[in-house]
């Protein structure tokens, strides 16, 4: 592999042959000496009172090292998990923000709070141990349907919570909403649950914590998708542990979806305990764990109405929204339907007026947070929706309206009338591409022959736009974020001219190993295998944000290439001396550095060298060394779009719901490596068409017990559930990064549940049934829809 | 899962008030219950190893009566812990009537399961209601003889392969009968018993 | 999982002795259902009782009248059989669609109808096809061995060696599996028998069970038609969050109508 | 209860103490340190710790150890011919970029040779979307996985393995 690569390449993936030959190395694999092994005890009720706690057989069990409960957490001090962005209601209030205690003190809000840590020898006597923990339960009635949590007369679940009301927000000029529905030719009325997912990377969380006697150091390697921020909260907010006495290390990780993003009591108990007991313990969720703890997504109930003139231009748009954060809030969960949700109900139209509101709800329920897309896909799928039923109501075919309705490649930069302004875009071109992929004008001859043999058939089109490469500070500061969001990276060349590229992303299976080698083998001429990409290393790489929101290459990317300028120029300077020429006149190219309208050059692994052995060195101009670092910050959000095409065939025998053709084109601006961003493409979709048809994370109304607690009853899609996808690209470069990258990892989930509705729907109509269908459209479902009187 | 029933029970209405009340009967009619046991007035206690399938674990029940209107009835309500499998709970209104030389009883009786067992066996819950509700019937068959359904309710038992010939609304009468049986403390033991899958 | 003493007897009888020796024994398999039941802690036997060194009950025999299956033969065995292929085919592709491949390579029809899960497969081929089940004490028609959900005729200590089939003239299994567990929700399995037609249904009540409606159905008329508007009452049948008793007694109706179909 | 358990697991003798209620998975990672073998649920459907026993896939989280006496274990480490050569099915997955996180990579990629070996290496994409049903990915919708198995079936057949 001792080729240079070049940006738009298919270079397959540096990182896979660790991954096929068994030798990744995650979490679990790790061998920590004389390591202990911690087990949490969880509440089998949605909503308690404990009103006592007896440990004494658990501590008395075979192998047991310590138990604690809440009371030795709140005796030590441990801080309570945070919410890390504050969200300021329409009166300018900030959220409610209950106390999350890492163990539960007094009550128990959900399913699988923690209610104990038991530590032991082995993970078997950790178990064994914890089930000898006696906890007399008042067991108290428990609120989990989102509908009623607001209501008079609902379950509390915190007592400085009245109403269970986290915050009513809005955004958007309601007078002039009012107004356009006034003057409407047209209203279409929609309801949609945008139903509650819980996330299943397929590795499940763990923690292992190391604790230095010596030094007073602390190690935490943990699944994670943003070590730093780990370390930060941890540091600062939860556990007081000075930040540069914290290790986090997230290595190999088994994907995150989001999930991964948040700080859990597991991880920060294992860090504290470590310390506390002088031992190294180890903590991995099993599947159970995952589906009662990890922060769940979505979960929305929502009200919408769009006002239309007589030519279908839509005139207004008004958006009551319910929304679920679960028994606590997790670390980001009040951003995610508020500022990544009401900001993108613009979609991909010049509606001139639009306003939202949403109410966040506290229920006991596991908490919600940013699951891949993270309020974009609950936008997408309620814009989406409507249009396409405005459509059907107004006799114009959904494709047309939709096109009617976009917003001109020349209005860019665009202002929404929902805070955004979106940098670049052309929305025509990418759906003719997807109607020319899908066959969309042969598809009533489709659905005719369907309709011969019984079947009903339909088609569904999703215009998206997300707003990713999370993004300026200033402006994520102003609406209330805890941290900023630049990324860092730093390329440290050794002597012997390889190159090391650490980045403050974190990889958990999107690549960078390879998109950020193939950046700076591009940009410096450096042969792949001789570059390294490190990331997830507190301790290694410089302070970063991680990797969430499609980020890495827009921020991320961006910030390597900034430090791959500084080595450029410093570069520059050293080639200059050694060539006794102008640095004026050097040029950087293919990772020579040349003299302008010579044949003199030095190559880059030269100067690398000369900066390490400076023998013959400018050394009063500049500094030994070849190490540079950069921290980029955007000036606007990132804005990819495209449209998917899905197609259905629906079995009214049985309500089954088949893809017979999925089509996605998207514009991603420029792009890495095709082969990469495919596969997150086809990732993405496979997640939104779980949402669509089969995933759902369901409780018991009256009890609040987790229905859907395995993989017995939470259908994952598997692969013969999905069909192969067809893909298209169209490009409009981003305006303001200098890759011109926009991001891909979420555009498949945020587009794909709406595009397989609407086909549902469309399907549907030919019953009349299309208005009696939610997602996930499952057989039942189906079948009742269908059967409905 | 709410399960609810009228019963017409050839007994009078004090023979029938006070089997809802005699832990005897119902310890003999519930399998697998080592023991059960009035701590007081009102509470009973009761241990149960139960086993369904693969599944096979012990359950400590405590079972509350309430609204006492003897002989027509009173609510019963409690539950049982299963260890790590979680628990069971459940209540039942139960009342009486005379009719004749008759009793009519009727109940109202909802029942919970959590922890482990809603979290991994969600498929199993109704199914394992209405088997254990079988059980309980042959048994108190045995017992008591053989009372005479005159409605039926939302409780159907078992579509048993070793009866093929009689139609699935015949074994939904012989589960219901059951439930006079069970009465009051045993629906209890039997909800802990649903708890193991 | 709890820790308990293992068992690998080489003969039947040294098993069930074994089993019956210990306080609380479990007879292992294939192990597919008890060892994730373990894993949960939902069972804690003092002991478990592997039958796979008893070498003798692995195999599979064909002749002129049906197909005798030992019961520790495992799925995949009975699904790649030629033998069986020709004289049942429709049990060598229930056997087939078992689970997982990886379930199918462990889990063995003598486990398989002794736990009698009320989604197994099995159990519709046995009572559809009007198969024997042998055990080391007596022989078993099928319809008196499956007694109700997880419940079957063995006694303690009582070990199922093999299962016989009769063949059938016509047979086939359709089965819709449950979106999210791929267990059978409903899974009809329908034959043409010497004694006449039989319907027999898993996965949609507490345990398999025939319906006498669309056997008499198909003996007047051998048609998917003539059980197509057959329907089976929604009273008694499961009902959980992928499927209402509705629309499990729809589903069978629609299943039996496929297979009868398929069995030509 | 301990007991003495003996395998071959990827040609080599191999042996341990183990609990009865050790599984299969636990021995390989724990005892034997073979972490390609992973654990991603605990109903036995995800297929993450896929292995050979005795030429057959199985989940080893659902086999005690003592089951596997004197069985032959191939797992994900045993395939590749040397750090350079990968099995055909592990150079297939690299080609068409059949892995994300890599977490589910080593069961699928075990069950994927087996699948092609009982259809006899004439595998289609349909075939391959059934034959993995054990298996569940949560990265690349399965699209370049199936892709993957089809193109590793033709070679593991030129391969001769």
């Amino acid at each position: 592999m001792s080729n240079v690569s070049k940006i738009g390449d298919r270079v397959h993936r540096k990182e896979d042959r660790r991954f096929l030959t068994g030798t990744g190395r995650y979490v679990d694999d790790l061998q920590l000496s004389r390591c202990t092994h911690a087990h949490f005890l969880r509440s089998p009720h949605a909503h308690a009172r404990i009103k006592g706690i007896d440990t004494s057989k658990a501590a008395a069990s075979a192998g047991v090292v310590a138990v604690f409960t809440g009371k030795d957490t709140a005796d030590a001090k441990v801080g309570g998990l945070i919410c890390g962005w504050v969200v300021k209601d329409k009166h300018g209030v900030p959220h409610k923000a209950p106390g999350h205690p890492a163990i539960a003190l007094d009550t128990v809000r959900h399913v699988g709070d923690t209610v104990a840590m038991v530590i032991a020898d082995t993970a078997a006597n950790a178990r064994d141990a914890a089930d000898k923990i006696e906890v007399d339960y008042e067991v108290l009635p428990a609120i989990v349907d989102l509908t009623k949590a607001l209501s008079a007369g609902a379950p509390q679940v915190h007592s400085d919570v009245p109403g269970n009301l986290c915050y009513d927000w809005e955004l958007g000029d309601k007078a002039a909403v009012d107004a356009a529905f006034a003057k409407a030719a047209h209203v279409t009325k929609i309801d949609v649950v945008n139903n509650r997912l819980i996330p299943n990377a397929m590795e499940p969380r763990a923690a292992a914590a190391e604790y230095d006697r010596g030094t007073g150091n602390y190690t935490l390697h943990t699944t994670s998708q943003n070590p730093h921020v780990t370390r930060l909260v941890l540091s600062a907010f939860v556990l007081g542990i000075p930040e540069h006495k914290l290790r986090v290390i997230a290595p190999d990780v088994g994907g995150g979806f989001g999930s991964k993003i948040f700080i859990y009591a597991e991880e920060t108990l294992c860090v504290w305990a470590a310390g506390k007991v002088g031992r190294s313990i180890k903590w991995t969720a099993d599947r159970s764990e995952s589906f009662m703890t990890d922060a769940h997504g979505r979960d929305h109930v929502t009200h919408a109405e769009i006002a239309m003139d007589k030519d279908g231009k839509f005139t207004g748009f008004r958006i009551d929204t319910i929304a679920n954060m679960g028994a606590y809030l997790s670390t980001f969960a009040t951003a995610v339907p508020t500022y990544l949700y009401g900001t993108l109900l613009a979609g991909q139209y010049t509606t001139p007026a639009i306003h939202v509101n949403v109410r966040a709800a506290f229920t006991h329920t596991t908490p919600v947070d940013a699951y891949r897309g993270a309020g974009r896909p609950e936008a997408t799928y309620l814009v989406e929706s409507i249009v396409s039923k405005a459509a059907r109501e107004i006799g114009v075919d959904p494709a047309e309206l939709r096109k009617r309705n976009f917003i001109a490649p020349t209005a860019f930069p665009y202002q929404t009338p929902v805070a955004l302004t979106y940098d670049s875009g052309n929305y025509v071109p990418i759906i003719d591409e997807a109607m020319k992929l899908s066959d969309y004008a042969g598809f009533g001859a489709r659905q005719s022959a369907a309709k011969a043999k019984g079947k009903l058939r339909g088609i569904g089109i999703s215009s998206y736009i997300e707003a990713c490469g999370l993004a300026p500070s200033a402006v994520v500061g102003s609406l209330g974020a805890g941290v900023g969001q630049w990324e860092s990276a730093q390329l440290r060349f050794n002597p012997t001219g390889n190159v090391q590229v650490l980045t403050g992303s974190h990889s958990h299976g999107q690549g960078h190993e390879t998109t950020f080698a193939q950046i700076v083998s591009d940009k410096l001429g450096v042969p792949m295998d001789q570059i390294e990409v490190v990331h997830g290393d507190t301790s290694q790489v410089p302070f970063g944000m991680g990797t969430y929101g499609s980020r890495s290459l827009a921020v991320g990317g961006s910030a390597i290439m900034k430090a791959a300028d500084k080595i450029i120029a410093k570069g520059k300077k050293i080639a200059a001396h050694l060539m006794e020429a102008a640095e004026a006149d050097i040029v950087f190219e293919n990772g020579t550095f040349k003299v302008s309208g010579t044949d003199k050059n030095v190559p880059l692994a030269q100067a690398v060298f000369a900066a390490y052995v400076p023998h013959n060195y400018p050394i009063d101009k500049v500094e030994p060394g070849m190490d540079e670092n950069a921290f980029y910050d955007p000036s606007n959000f990132t804005y990819p779009s495209g449209t998917q095409i899905c197609e259905v065939e629906i079995d009214p025998d049985t309500g089954v719901v088949e893809i017979v053709h999925f089509v996605a084109v998207d514009d991603f601006g420029n792009i890495v490596n095709p082969m990469v961003v495919e596969g997150q493409v086809h990732g993405g979709i496979a997640q939104g068409v779980g949402q669509a048809l089969m995933e759902a994370a369901a409780y018991d109304n009256a009890t609040g017990q987790l229905l859907s607690g395995s993989y017995m009853d939470y259908t994952m899609p598997r692969a013969d559930d999905l069909p192969s996808f067809t893909l298209g690209y169209k490009t409009t470069p981003c305006p303001h990064n200098p890759l011109g990258v926009k991001g891909c990892g979420e555009a498949g989930a945020i587009a794909a549940p709406a595009a397989v509705m609407n086909a549902v729907r469309d399907a549907l109509a030919q019953v009349g049934a299309q208005d009696r269908i939610e997602m996930p459209a499952t057989p039942q479902r189906v079948w009742a829809a269908i059967n409905a009187r | 899962m709410e399960f609810k029933g009228e019963y017409r029970i050839a007994a009078p209405q004090q023979k029938v008030w006070e089997a809802l009340n005699d832990p005897v009967i119902l310890q003999a009619c519930i399998p697998g219950c080592e023991t059960l046991e009035k701590t007081a007035d009102n509470e009973l206690k009761a241990q149960v190893r139960m086993r369904i399938g693969p599944v096979s674990a012990k359950f400590g029940g405590k079972v509350t009566l309430s609204d006492i209107d003897a002989p027509n009835g009173y609510r019963i309500s409690g539950e049982g812990q299963g260890g790590p499998a979680g628990f069971a709970k459940g209540g039942a209104v139960v009342t009486l009537r005379t009719d004749g030389a008759e009793t009519i009883l009727n109940y109202v009786a909802d029942a919970q399961v959590g922890g482990k067992i809603a979290q991994v066996g969600a498929r199993l819950i109704d199914g394992t209601a209405k088997k254990l509700a079988d059980e309980f019937f042959g048994k108190f068959a045995e017992v008591v003889g053989t009372p005479e359904v005159v409605e039926q309710s939302s409780v159907a038992a078992a579509t048993s392969a070793s009866a093929p010939s009689v139609p699935p609304t015949d074994f939904a009468k012989r589960g219901l009968q059951h439930w006079m049986v069970i009465g009051a403390g045993a629906l209890i033991l039997i909800v802990a018993w649903l708890s193991m899958r | 999982m709890y820790d308990f003493a293992y068992h690998k007897p080489k003969s039947v009888a040294d098993a069930a002795a074994a089993v019956k020796k210990a306080s609380d024994g479990k007879l292992m398999s294939g192990g597919m259902t008890l060892i994730p039941t373990l894993k949960q802690r939902l069972a804690h036997p003092s002991d478990v009782v592997d039958l796979a060194g008893v070498s003798d009950l692995v195999g599979i025999k064909v002749d002129a009248t049906g197909v005798t299956i030992g019961a520790m033969t495992k799925h995949a065995d009975v699904a790649s059989s030629a033998d069986v292929a020709r004289a049942i085919p429709a049990l060598a592709a229930l056997a087939g669609g078992i689970g997982d491949r990886q379930v199918r390579n462990r889990g063995t029809i003598g486990g398989s109808v002794a736990n009698n899960d009320p989604a197994a497969d099995y159990p519709a081929a046995l009572v559809a096809l009007g198969a024997t089940v042998t055990t080391n004490e007596r022989k078993i028609a099928a319809e008196d061995f499956f007694k109700g959900m997880f419940e079957t005729a063995l006694k303690d200590g009582e070990i199922v060696t093999s299962v016989s089939f009769p063949t059938a003239t016509k047979a086939a299994y359709m089965k819709f599996p449950n979106p999210a567990s791929r267990y059978a929700m409903v899974g009809v399995f329908v034959a043409q028998t010497a004694s006449g037609p039989r319907v027999a249904v898993t996965g949609a009540g507490p345990a398999v069970f025939r319906v006498k409606a669309m056997e008499e159905a198909l003996a007047k008329s051998w048609s998917a038609d003539a059980v197509a508007n057959v329907k089976v009452p929604a009273e008694g049948l499961n009902s959980d969050i992928h499927a209402s008793a509705e629309y499990r007694a729809h589903l069978v109706t629609v299943m039996a109508k496929r297979a009868v179909a398929a069995a030509g | 209860m301990t007991i003495s358990v003996s395998m071959t697991v990827n040609g080599k003798a191999a042996s341990g103490n183990v609990e009865a209620r050790t599984l299969l998975v636990q021995f390989l990672r724990e005892h034997m340190g073979l972490t390609g073998t992973h654990v991603g649920c605990d109903t036995s459907q995800c297929g993450a710790c896929v292995v050979d026993v005795d030429g057959a896939s199985a989940k080893s989280c659902t086999i005690l150890a003592v089951q596997a006496e004197g069985a032959k274990v191939t797992t994900i480490e045993g395939l590749a011919e040397s750090a350079e050569k990968l099995h055909p099915m592990q150079e297939a997955f690299r080609e068409h970029h059949g892995l994300q996180c890599g977490f589910c990579t080593p069961g699928m990629v075990m069950s994927a040779i087996d699948l092609v070996k009982r259809n006899n290496y004439q595998v289609t994409e349909d075939i391959v979307r059934h034959g993995l049903e054990g298996n569940i990915c949560r990265c690349t919708g399965y699209h370049n996985i199936v892709k993957a198995i089809v193109a590793g079936a033709a070679s593991m057949k030129a391969a001769g393995v």
